[in-house]
């Protein structure tokens, strides 16, 4: 069950090849057919998977009937860069000018959003990164619940914190937060108020000597 | 082992039935039974909402949320080593234990890999953890089940378990320990001896709570055939660690894994029981705490010498890319999904938490159950409340 | 299990009479604590101590405390040259260095970054405050706790020296 | 105590007075020890700790401590409740009540009692049951679902103990001829065994069935764990005392314990033989024969048997888990009423046989 790789001193010479993976991945890529839309394997390490949003339900199915029938969890990304940064920025300069392209993650994607899920071959650690790209315009997906019923709270909590909906899903009423609460704490362009509320105490500096314009004071 | 026959389970679903039919014909109006989230049961503030019939639950629904602190928002304003303190603070009875899986993505992103020391004192310690946090979870079984006397010799001996802990990291509760490419430091001297000595106490200890309470009819009669999860269902709600071993599921993550740790180097027994009910999931943890006292002592036997850090630079910056780690925690599988973009901290953390999954199957679990037997159920199920709402 | 059969109740019954005889043969597990206290181990995170010496204030604990619960103020001051003749130097003065005890984690991040050996910890505990604003430790107060703090442990047999830090 | 009382040839306030005083103190006294030993201690010692240190040696005066702290406490009425207040109020004096009738018939030495019924374990059986009335009342008036549920479990448990007490205490009264509680410690006191009179004769030895059910009777009827329930902290947080606070709350607790004491007190008169000594080792033969001493030693022996069950009592509380409801009424009916009828069918034709 533990494969001789994982001894931690010796590298393995040659490039890693992962037959179970790529055997795992081809059956997975058959089976779904056009509904991939991007795929990665790393050797040793995962697969991710990229299929059409009008698939995701469908996606699920097809994985559990392959045998992937441990649901992992459910949730989403946004891919925007945070306006806010870190909390980090002195009130009193100008505002600090971030760039917004969205840089995608493995198996690509076109949109702000994607949910992401994964599922896992039981009695294997062999598990599958599904991603599907959430169209802004809709900003809903398929609802797995029928399919995996651990997902119904995953799909509650995604929908609670990126206001992301799930068609189908029975109930998506707020996990965390009061029902009347407005915006989507888990965007991105949501402000951590706890980092705004408050100066950043690391933004002052040692006070220089007076009449003294060099920055960089020599300590000792 | 004990098998529960066909014929009790038979037995049970008919008494099921039976009270069904009689509810049906004496029609009354329910009641409901909002329990927390203040409450003793609930270990922190979950809140269940119970609609009754006389005593048996109809439907049931609990609301979690009341202890959400956005940790997946909180890491997204800090740094890789920042995250280590704050996410020892999800499940806070075994909080070293949830160090590992996230350094380990970290590491994993960045193609660095711990000393074989430090995977073997992590190993200790994640194990040590999973005994200080079962060996409350048995105690507080007692109580849960009303046997006050469990929960203090839990206490006690939880106490030489964080004692050891403190020794080692400095923290009881909240070690922050674990480093990208290995730990803060080395053990303490004195420490081997000293865990050889504790673990043997706490073999004495799961004796006494078998004694006490495994061995006890009203124990087994409280929770035999109650709470009953088959394994389709289990595997379908993504229930993890001694919940689905409970339901016949072989699976655990630190003999089926290949990661960076020093659990393939021991001998050690995954334990199941193929019932489902609440006595199997309650035994499993009693025998998974002796297993890991027994994993223990051996990698204090074949601790290796050498460096506990990696060479990594001063300043962290993790390249760009995504990692899935998830370890056997003493709740169950917690992993997490790190999303980095080359910067000094995370882009974005997705927290898989096993108790999150766990209790997601609690509505389905609690249908037709009498109230005493929610306790029951909720306490063999075994959250932790920042385990849930993170 | 084929030991003979005792009924489940009266082994428990056993296991809380034993402990009952032996905690009045041999005295609690317990501390009675105001009285008796427990020394906690050496590395235990009680309470963090400044050396005021040694701190350049260079900020960076304050910039690496997640919690930002570290205040700290300096100005730059001329002192005398290191040897004769030499140019005076320029040397960071420490007006304020402040902990919020009330917002602390006690992760140990900051005393880990201190590139000059200014901050400890101490396993001091018994500090507890009835006003919050109390847990606010000035640099007086946390130049006291340096008393307490101990020598670092001798580490098990198997680790690699390392410099002090 | 009413027949020295009367040779003292007191005023009739004079001996109401003390009928009360002694009431007082055989209610409290035993109470109070009973917390501070089994509570505080004997519990704190199973769990590997020391319990209250601070307050007295050895924290001998925690109850005192515990008491003034309740007195000071507000005596709060839940705004729900309010509109049956009086009726709230009323609840725990119902369940003190019941204890105080209870100790009437007790009896402590040979001259020393309140009243000497004829039919005193019956009366004992009957005015047991009337703290059910102030458990119902209080679970129902608290106007709070957990009360209900406790006050109607409560309710059902103690209705359903009832009858297997009755009916084990039946087998001593068919031994012993008779329910005059004085004259069943005779019996006992005064018998033999197969002809031998070393030690009287017991009932527990030859009602063993019966005593034990009456035990776990008691345990059911005190709301002990195993079969704590109405109270179940870990469930209901309390049951039907939940919504109860200083003095009430009090009294709730020291009806607790004085009822433990007092139904040890009952068991031991029904199967230890009471305050008395086996006879035959002073050389009595009837009640009248009896030295007076006894009635100053009699009501220490009887303290000290009691303690005896009491620490049984506790011990099983301590040590085990709480079955459920349902279970513990199929208990009660299935298991327990059989096994006492049986009983009773044994000891009469056994009675009769010799």
């Amino acid at each position: 069950m533990v494969s001789p790789l994982s001894s931690t001193t010796d590298t393995p010479t040659e490039a890693p090849r992962d037959t179970v993976r790529e055997e795992a991945l081809a059956r997975v890529l058959e089976a779904l057919g056009a509904n991939v839309v991007d795929s990665l394997l790393k050797p040793n390490d995962d697969i991710w998977i990229r299929v059409t949003a009008e698939s995701w339900r469908a996606t699920g199915e097809t994985l559990k009937s392959l045998g992937f029938t441990y649901f992992g969890f459910l949730s989403v990304i946004d891919w925007l860069p945070s306006p806010f940064g870190k909390g980090e920025d002195d009130p009193t300069a100008p505002p600090v000018e971030r760039s917004t392209t969205i840089k995608q993650g493995y198996a690509g994607g076109e949109t702000r959003f994607q949910v992401f899920a994964r599922l896992v071959q039981p009695f294997t650690t062999l598990g599958i990164n599904i991603k599907v790209d959430v169209d802004d315009a809709v900003m809903a997906v398929d609802s797995w619940s029928s399919v995996f019923a651990g997902a119904n709270w995953h799909e509650r909590e995604a929908h609670e914190m990126f206001g992301i909906g799930f068609n189908g899903h029975p109930d998506l009423r707020n996990m965390y937060l009061p029902s009347d609460f407005e915006g989507h704490p888990m965007r991105k362009d949501f402000p951590l108020l706890a980092r705004i509320v408050k100066p950043w105490p690391g933004i002052v500096d040692v006070e220089p000597l007076p009449g003294d314009d060099s920055e960089e004071g020599e300590a000792s | 082992m004990t098998m529960l026959g066909d014929r009790q389970q038979l037995a049970y679903i008919a008494a099921q039935a039976a009270d069904a039919r009689v509810n049906v014909e004496l029609e009354t109006e329910g009641m409901t039974l909002n329990i927390g989230p203040q409450h003793p049961a609930t270990h922190g503030t979950l809140r269940i909402i119970a609609r009754l019939d006389g005593e048996q639950v109809v439907w049931a629904e609990p609301s979690a949320g009341y202890m959400h602190r956005g940790y997946e928002k909180l890491t997204e304003v800090r740094t890789f080593p920042q995250v280590t303190a704050l996410v020892n603070r999800i499940d806070w009875l075994g909080s070293f234990a949830n160090e590992v899986p996230f350094i380990l993505a970290a590491e994993k992103l960045m193609g660095v890999e711990a000393p074989s020391r430090a995977q073997h004192i992590r190993t200790i310690l994640f194990e040590l953890s999973r005994i200080a946090n079962v060996s409350l979870f048995l105690g507080d079984l007692g109580v849960q089940l009303g046997a006050i006397t469990p929960v203090f010799f839990a206490f006690r001996d939880r106490e030489y378990v964080l004692n050891l802990i403190e020794a080692a990291t400095g923290g009881r509760f909240h070690p922050n320990f674990d480093r990208i490419g290995g730990l803060k430091d080395d053990l303490p001297a004195g420490f081997i001896d000293e865990t050889r000595v504790v673990m043997k106490k706490l073999r004495t200890f799961c004796d006494q709570i078998e004694d006490l309470l495994f061995g006890n009819e009203i124990f087994q009669a409280r929770t035999r055939g109650i709470g009953v999860i088959p394994k389709d269902v289990a595997l379908s709600y993504g229930l993890s660690g001694a919940n689905l071993r409970a339901s016949g599921v072989d699976w655990d993550l630190r003999r089926d894994q290949d990661i960076p740790m020093a659990w393939n180097k021991t001998e050690f027994k995954v334990i199941t029981h193929p019932d489902g009910d609440s006595f199997a999931r309650c035994w499993v943890r009693l025998q998974e705490v002796r297993e890991s006292t027994k994993i223990v002592d051996q990698l204090l036997d074949t601790i290796p010498a050498g460096p506990v850090m990696a060479k990594v630079p001063k300043i962290i910056k993790v390249p760009e890319g995504e990692a899935w780690v998830s370890t056997e925690n003493p709740l169950g599988e917690m992993g997490y999904y790190v999303v980095s973009q080359g910067d000094q901290g995370p882009f974005r953390v997705k927290i898989r938490s096993a108790s999150f999954n766990n209790i997601s199957i609690v509505p389905w679990l609690l249908k037709g159950v009498y109230v005493p037997d929610i306790i029951t159920i909720l306490a063999s199920l075994y959250f932790i409340l920042g385990d849930i709402d993170r | 299990m084929a030991k003979p059969k005792v009924p489940g109740m009266f082994k428990g019954l056993g296991v809380t009479f034993a402990t009952l005889l032996a905690t009045a043969k041999n005295g609690a597990d317990t501390v009675q604590y105001p009285h008796e206290k427990e020394t906690p181990p050496i590395r235990a995170r009680g309470v963090i101590a400044l050396h005021e010496g040694n701190c350049t204030s260079c900020m960076l604990c304050v910039r690496s405390c997640p919690d930002w619960c570290i205040y700290i103020e300096g100005h730059k001051e001329l002192a005398p040259p290191r040897r004769a003749g030499g140019a005076a130097r320029k040397v960071n003065k420490l007006d304020r260095f402040d902990i919020d005890y009330a917002l602390c984690m006690y992760c140990g991040i900051c005393v880990e970054v201190c590139p000059f050996d200014a901050l400890f910890w101490s396993p001091e505990y018994e500090y507890s405050e009835t006003r919050i604003a109390d847990l606010l430790h000035d640099k007086s107060k946390l130049g006291e706790w340096m008393q307490t703090v101990p020598e670092a442990p001798e580490l098990e047999a198997g680790a690699e020296k390392k410099g002090k830090k | 105590m009413n027949a020295v009382l009367l040779s003292a040839d007191l005023p009739y306030w004079a001996i109401s007075l003390l009928r009360v005083l002694g009431g007082l103190v055989a209610v409290l006294l035993p109470a109070g020890t009973v917390v501070y030993l089994f509570l505080f201690k004997m519990l704190s010692f199973m769990q590997s700790r020391l319990g209250p240190m601070e307050a007295g040696p050895y924290g001998s005066m925690q109850l005192f401590a515990e008491v003034g702290k309740w007195l000071q406490k507000e005596d709060i009425v839940p705004a729900s409740a309010q509109p049956e207040a009086r009726i709230f109020k009323m609840a725990p004096l119902i369940v003190l009540a019941s204890t105080f009738l209870l100790v009437v018939v007790v009896p402590f030495g040979p001259d020393a009692w309140f009243t000497n019924f004829e039919t005193g374990i019956f009366y004992a059986l009957a005015v047991s049951s009337v703290s059910v009335l102030g458990i119902l009342i209080a679970g129902w008036s608290s106007a709070n679902k957990y009360s209900l549920l406790g006050g109607l479990r409560a309710a059902g448990q103690l209705v359903a103990y009832e009858l297997p007490m009755v009916l084990a205490v039946i087998g001593v009264v068919i031994q012993a001829g008779t329910m005059n509680l004085q004259e069943i410690v005779v019996a006992q006191n005064a018998g033999s065994m197969f002809g031998w009179d070393g030690l009287g004769n017991p009932y527990v030895l030859t009602q063993f069935v019966a005593f034990l059910i009456f035990m776990i009777s008691v345990q059911a009827e005190l709301s002990q764990t195993p079969f704590d329930m109405p109270i179940a902290e870990s469930e209901l947080v309390s049951g039907y005392m939940t919504e109860y606070s200083g003095f009430r709350f009090l009294i709730f607790f020291i009806g607790e314990f004085a009822t433990a004491g007092v139904f040890a007190m009952i068991a031991s008169v029904l199967f230890l033989g009471g305050w008395g000594v086996p006879f035959s080792w002073f050389g009595w033969t009837t009640i009248d024969s009896i030295d007076n001493w006894m009635n100053v030693a009699g009501p220490l022996i009887l303290f000290a048997k009691m303690m005896a069950l009491v620490f049984f009592i506790m011990w099983i509380r301590f040590s085990s888990p709480r079955l459920r409801e349902d279970q513990l009424q199929r208990f009660a009916w299935k298991v327990l009423i059989p096994i006492s009828l049986v009983n009773i069918m044994l000891t009469a034709v056994l009675k009769v046989a010799f």
